[in-house]
């Protein structure tokens, strides 16, 4: 199936109209059927034989474990790769998509897992991205149709962001909500979201989960791919997991439970989800006071003990992401004072603040964390590539190697091939990759920002037990989380932000989500804005 | 140089403005050097210019462009490309301003007059001298500047006339981009070819030189001539590594040029061309060369 | 390298965005204007009518072709045989109309055809050949076609060409040369293309993110083989220009014309690494090289010394942009 | 622009990898060998002892030099100033040994010394200044390097250097010419900078992603700086073997030299985009240039004809390479 690209942007316009008006009637009960689908990469088989259907305005829940093999799924859907084998039907006809533009044009499209933001365009443009609006007269883009409508759906997402600013200069929470709002502005009959909350905090995501229902009333399909459970729980009309590439099954949602789903996905049952440090609250390790950034951080003030988990609450923007980088000097601070273990320290790099022992987790692993062209071994071993050296020069390649060899057991790494190119990876195994990077340095105080965005709920244990291991071990470390549960359950005291700045401490022994959010919204029910 | 702003009011002081094709050899600093003597001679302003290559049409021609809008005296010009600085030279005939020129000559029927001899002649001169000694039927490698290079263009074309003229051959033509190491290359690979031949002719003394180099490293003897007599080539004459070049007396050239604007300026007759002549310089006349 | 100061890209937006806009196009204009303050005390000569249309006219070829480049330089990409497309194109141009004495019209299609033609193959060896940069398409075409002038002429220029051909790159309009006309009107329709079409956006888009351009049905291919394409056909246009202007095709026309049209771009504010640069800008670029050859012309500078100058300045131009875009940003914050 | 096959990126680990690196080198090897092949049966003097050593003499130049060139190019940068490095800092040597009659020793120093501070005044210009790209900074550098090298010369060449000086570039041991033995110990000493050095390998890192680089304590102005100053002291090595083999130095030798350089790199496999490309392929892609232009002097290969067919064979010479990528990832999956 030819599109002829030159008039597809007219014909789009159409097609929304056309759409309208089909959306009650339909030929099947099913938009697409998948058959047997089959998908190998070079050493992997990454699907094998999986079948599902979509039925029309259903809700479909994906889950599975990192690297099960539900991202190549949707991708398959959308064209961006092509099965080995299978078949799928799209309302009935036999279909094969050879690029998004093809699948789009029967009315699917997704929000993938790894955002695709052209951070140079504006939020408009980014909204409306290959499928612009012109003007009747010479054919020339429409801004002003398009603002005016970026902006709605926007509003309808609960931001009122400056749509005519480029993508840039919101942060990853922001940009993730761009992204809905390119696929719910599409009006198409099936939106495939892959992770669409993993940079979205409690809020927010309500905000969301409401837009899904508002899809479905108006007979629009979803499939939705999320590690948090509760969210698949609260919206999903059917649910199917995947293992290791095959379908293990798709049941009701009234058949589903939390303790059912991850027993299907890891094929074991949890016994603790958030498992607590025994260490003892020692010396402070680090002190912040008074540290302000010009329009983005205001008197922030903390300690840090040692053998201490502190996390981070907040909303999307609140100044959580941009007070870890001011702290580890990867941007510039106007003013404040930084200790070390009782020692005030100046830190204008990250090399500095790694110098004096700090690790920072970036929340955006593909643009911060990864060098994605390079293999897992270059990445994980980056920060602490010295400590291998002989004679103070030469790399010992072999001590490299047995001690990536041994972080990606320790961590779990699938697949267990060191000389993998990180980009080939799946999104959580990738997030491992980047925690197995900050392990090798030889830090105390450790700066986690949303570690286990992406990861599945069996490894999320496991990075858990890593940051309790860190933490018994005599390490400092905060935990910025965007998921309530996930702060509550593993930090000893909570901080909350709120433009900026701290509005909230909590012992996390005493604290309920509600004052957490009290606190993150600044004490009143505002709609936030963007500052 | 001294700023002309003062200049302006008093009465006309003169300035002649020499463009010559680039100023990245010692041919052309050799026509500057001629050119600045005649000036401080008659007591006139000369400024030298030139583009950074000799293939820079297009950046001779704003230069020229430049000195009429600087409202020079008499402008001196060796042209890059003849055909293409006729529509400047209009230009400049409209500003009233007199264009010598020097070196290459363009059929322009408004220029006042042309000083030099022609690289046609030259190159012709130096295949004529390759018959005084070589054989009939000898063959001659050929080693030129940039193709296209209309300078380079005539002074090929010259030399296969006068090849021609005395019953010897071209064995090939090649570009070594008038440069040293160039020439090195490519006659060491023409040298590994076995391919027959007894001279080569190279377009300027950069190759020359670097054509007598890789022969000497290859223990060949050879008649190698160049062009233009800079003096490491007059060195290497002395020294027998280079049998001769052509000499076409660039400091005349420049001297010359400019005389002969400042006459046209103070309205004195000048002729329609001046030969500044050319000689092929070898081992026999090399001592004299030096001294001067 | 260095991640650059977050900026709105060129298109009407609020009036906030257009104010920056408006500053964002200063930052090269200063450097421009500052140059020009210097020169008009230098020389008597500089600020004269007559010379800035001589400017106007020098700089034409260049902004021809750097508004080509721009294009290529907002995907990532370069386009290293724009040089030797002048050259080919022009030389076939005058083979038809001076050689075989067919009517200009029949010409200057041929050299935008050709121009055309080389351009849309370096698009689809780039992309259809899946080259790994289109430095090794365009170095492979640049040494092609530069080969061919050469051997289509046997290596000699072709003059006399009929007026008709030189009125773009000779005649004048009034004062005004016809040449700087054309390309206020080329760079007015350059800022339409790039800002309110689909394409213009997604070439932009490319330069940014080309997976995500890819991911949003946007056929990354199509769009850079448009991008070169345009490019070729700059080239030769910059060529009918030269012509016009030297009265004769040879086959050495635009050797280096590259090196200028990118410095031109660069020194005009876009990136290397893609999706930033805008049109006016490189033409304030492309003047701000015009204005220092012609002012160092003026003064009567050495050759080599104009060359010390030349890359001084375009150090210090790109440097002035660094710290008003510096300066911008903590205004901002 | 177009993404390219994954590949495992090079430094000695398991057996399994070395051959893959191995399989991933013979890629331009195979078009040297095929290029060697066409030439063997074309030329009956191409595949002789003396000829071979002749190509190798004659790659030394842009070995020496694109190895340096690699270095910019993994940090997704490029070094145009390489030519004019060569020019400045050998007519200064020149100046010293020849004209004031120093001693040879401090000649190379002062050889070597210049490349040095020019490659490091690249290297401050890009970080400190905060340049946007290095084009702009070592574009600047070619043309301040080309000028003052004609001025201090007053652009006539400089000959008769001594013998010691000329060893590097002219003399052999056995009939292997030093300039080659040269190359194969600066690239066998890359090859360990590169895989088994800290630096080394955050030269990979800085082209692969800055951010995250910046981000993993590494500071990446410092990279850039050794980067720029060790692409200038190989431009003045590759200058000190150009003296030897033409026993002069000129203001205008090195003319071009930066297009050759980053040809070899691209065709040896090096990515525009940084963070990929490796010392062998480099090498490599440098003999496939010395044997295209050797063998097409052999053959007596007209001038224009040569420039044609080093356009074709450089696509080419990427294709093949771009193939067998392709048929790799066909055969492992
Ligand atoms: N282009 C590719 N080449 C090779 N292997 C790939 C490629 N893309 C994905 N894989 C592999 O396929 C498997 C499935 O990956 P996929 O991204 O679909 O997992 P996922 O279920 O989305 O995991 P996550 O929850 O971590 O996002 C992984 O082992 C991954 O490494
Ligand atoms: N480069 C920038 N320029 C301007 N404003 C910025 C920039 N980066 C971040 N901001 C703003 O600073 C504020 C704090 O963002 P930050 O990313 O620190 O929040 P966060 O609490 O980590 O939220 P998130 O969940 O989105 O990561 C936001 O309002 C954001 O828009
Ligand atoms: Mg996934
Ligand atoms: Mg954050």
């Amino acid at each position: 199936m030819k599109v002829s690209t030159g008039t597809a942007d007219m014909k789009y316009v159409t097609a929304i109209k056309a759409f309208d008006v089909s959306g009650g009637l339909c030929m099947s009960e099913y938009f697409l059927s998948l058959k047997g689908i089959c998908k190998r990469f070079p050493g992997v088989n990454a699907l094998t034989d999986v079948s599902l259907d979509i039925k029309n305005g259903e809700i479909h829940a994906l889950c599975g474990e990192n690297g099960a093999g539900k991202s190549t799924f949707i991708k398959i859907l959308t064209g961006v790769y092509q099965s080995n084998d299978g078949e799928m039907l799209c309302e009935g006809k036999i279909v094969r998509f050879n690029n998004t533009k093809e699948s789009f044009s029967l009315g699917i499209t997704a929000i993938y897992q790894e955002l695709s933001i052209l951070p140079n365009l504006t939020v408009t443009e980014n909204i409306f991205l290959g499928r612009e609006l012109r003007t009747s007269g010479f054919g020339l883009l429409d801004y002003r149709k398009m603002n005016h409508l970026a902006k709605t759906a926007l509003l309808e997402l609960g931001i009122d962001i400056d749509v005519t600013k480029t993508a840039s200069e919101y942060t990853m929470g922001y940009q993730q909500m761009i992204e809905i709002a390119r696929a719910l502005i599409a009006n198409v009959k099936l939106i495939i979201m892959d992770e669409p909350t993993s940079s979205l905090s409690g809020r927010e995501v309500d905000v969301l989960l409401k837009n899904i229902h508002k899809l479905k009333e108006k007979g629009i399909a979803v499939i939705y791919i999320s590690h948090r459970l509760e969210e698949v729980l609260a919206i999903a009309d059917r649910i199917t997991v995947i293992r290791d590439g095959c379908k293990i099954g798709t049941m009701e949602r009234s058949e589903a439970d939390e303790e059912k789903i991850i027993r299907l996905m890891v094929g074991r049952t949890l016994e603790e989800k958030f498992p607590r440090h025994q260490a003892q609250k020692g010396d402070i390790a680090l002190r912040v006071r008074n540290l302000n950034q010009r329009g983005r951080l205001k008197d922030i003030s903390f300690d840090l003990h040692k053998g201490e988990v502190i996390g981070f609450a907040g909303l999307v923007g609140a100044g959580r992401t941009e007070l870890a980088r001011a702290i580890f000097g990867a941007d510039k601070i106007d003013g404040g004072i930084i200790e070390i273990f009782g020692k005030e320290v100046k830190i204008n790099s990250p090399k500095d603040a790694i110098h004096h022992g700090m690790a920072f987790l970036t929340e955006d692993r593909k643009g911060q964390g990864l060098i994605l062209m390079h293999d897992i071994i270059v990445n994980s071993t980056l920060t602490g590539l010295k400590k291998f050296c002989k004679f103070g020069y030469f790399i010992d390649q072999k001590m490299v190697v047995a001690e990536v060899d041994e972080m990606m057991r320790e961590l779990q790494i699938h697949p267990a091939i060191p000389k993998m190119t990180t980009r080939l990876l799946s999104g959580g195994n990738q997030q491992k990759v980047v925690i197995a990077k900050w392990l090798c340095s030889k830090a105390k105080i450790f700066i986690f920002d949303e570690p286990t965005r992406g990861i599945d709920v069996g490894a999320k244990v496991e990075v858990y037990n890593l940051i309790n291991r860190l933490v018994n071990e005599g390490a400092a470390v905060i935990v910025i989380s965007s998921e309530l549960p996930e702060v509550m359950g593993i930090s000893d005291r909570i901080l909350v932000m709120n433009s900026g700045k701290i509005t909230g401490e909590f012992s996390c022994l005493e604290v309920t989500p509600e004052e957490i959010l009290k606190a993150a919204t600044g004490g009143i029910n505002h709609e936030y804005k963007h500052a | 140089g001294s700023t002309q702003t003062q200049t302006q009011k008093e009465p006309e002081k003169i300035k002649i403005g020499v463009v010559v094709k680039a100023l990245n050899s010692d041919f052309w600093k050799t026509v500057e050097a001629g050119a600045k003597a005649a000036g401080e001679k008659y007591g006139v302003e000369v400024k030298v210019l030139g583009p950074n290559t000799e293939t820079d049409v297009t950046g001779q021609i704003s230069l020229i462009e430049d000195q009429v809008t600087r409202k020079v005296s008499a402008l001196v010009v060796a042209p890059s490309q003849a055909a293409s600085t006729i529509p400047v030279f209009n230009r400049a005939k409209e500003a009233k301003i007199p264009v010598i020129l020097a070196d290459t000559d363009v059929a322009w029927d408004d220029k006042v007059s042309f000083v030099g001899t022609g690289n046609f002649n030259a190159g012709k001169l130096a295949g004529e001298y390759f018959g005084k000694k070589l054989p009939k039927g000898s063959k001659i490698v050929i080693l030129r500047g940039a193709l296209g290079d209309p300078t380079h263009d005539e002074r090929v074309n010259g030399c296969i006339e006068g090849l021609k003229s005395v019953g010897l051959e071209v064995a090939v033509t090649q570009p070594a981009n008038s440069e040293r190491a160039m020439a090195v290359t490519v006659i060491e690979n023409i040298l590994q070819s076995k391919q027959e031949f007894a001279g080569v002719f190279t377009t300027n003394d950069e190759m020359g030189l670097g054509a007598a180099k890789a022969l000497e490293d290859a223990g060949k003897k050879m008649i190698v001539v160049g062009f233009d007599g800079s003096p490491d080539s007059l060195a290497a004459i002395s020294a027998g590594k280079l049998d001769a070049f052509v000499a076409q007396n660039p400091y005349n050239i420049g001297f010359k040029s400019v005389e002969a604007a400042v006459k046209v300026v103070k309205g004195e007759a000048i002729e329609k061309r001046i030969d500044t002549g050319t000689e092929i310089v070898n081992a026999e006349n090399v001592n004299e060369k030096v001294k001067k | 390298m260095n991640t650059s100061t977050p900026e709105v890209q060129g298109h009407g937006g609020t009036q906030k965005t257009q104010f920056r806009q408006l500053i964002k196009k200063m930052g090269s204009l200063i450097g421009l204007i500052g140059l020009s303050l210097i020169l008009t005390f230098a020389s008597p000569y500089f600020l004269t009518m007559d010379n800035i249309m001589n400017v106007a006219r020098q700089s034409a070829i260049n902004s021809l072709i750097a508004i080509g480049m721009l294009l290529a330089i907002l995907t990532a990409g370069i386009d290293l045989s724009v040089g030797s497309i002048l050259a080919l194109s022009t030389v076939m141009m005058g083979i038809v109309v001076v050689k075989m004495g067919m009517s200009p019209i029949i010409g200057v299609a041929v050299c935008l055809g050709i121009g055309l033609l080389l351009g849309w193959l370096n698009g689809m060896m780039l992309t259809k050949m899946s080259l790994p940069h289109p430095f090794i398409s365009t170095l492979g075409t640049m040494n092609v076609a530069r080969g061919l002038a050469l051997i289509v002429t046997a290596a000699s220029p072709i003059s006399n060409f009929p007026t008709s051909i030189q009125f773009l790159g000779a005649a004048f309009i009034g004062p005004i040369p016809v040449s700087f006309i054309l390309v206020l009107v080329v760079y007015a329709a350059f800022h339409v293309f790039l800002n309110y079409t689909t394409v213009g956006r997604y070439i932009y888009a490319v330069g940014g993110n080309p997976e995500a351009t890819r991911l949003s049905g946007i056929s990354i291919d199509r769009v850079l083989i448009i991008v070169y394409t345009i490019s070729g056909l700059m080239a030769a246009l910059g060529g009918l220009v030269l012509v016009g202007r030297v009265n004769s095709a040879y086959p050495l026309a635009g050797l280096g014309y590259e090196f200028d049209a990118i410095a031109a771009c660069i020194i005009g504010g876009a990136s290397f690494m893609g999706g930033e640069g805008t049109v006016w800008g490189t033409l304030i670029g492309s003047m701000i090289m015009a204005v220092l050859r012609n002012g160092l012309n003026l003064l009567s500078v050495s050759a080599e010394m104009q060359t010390v100058a030349i890359g001084i300045v375009i150090i210090l131009a790109v440097y002035i942009d660094v710290l008003r875009h510096k300066a911008a940003a903590r205004v901002k914050a």
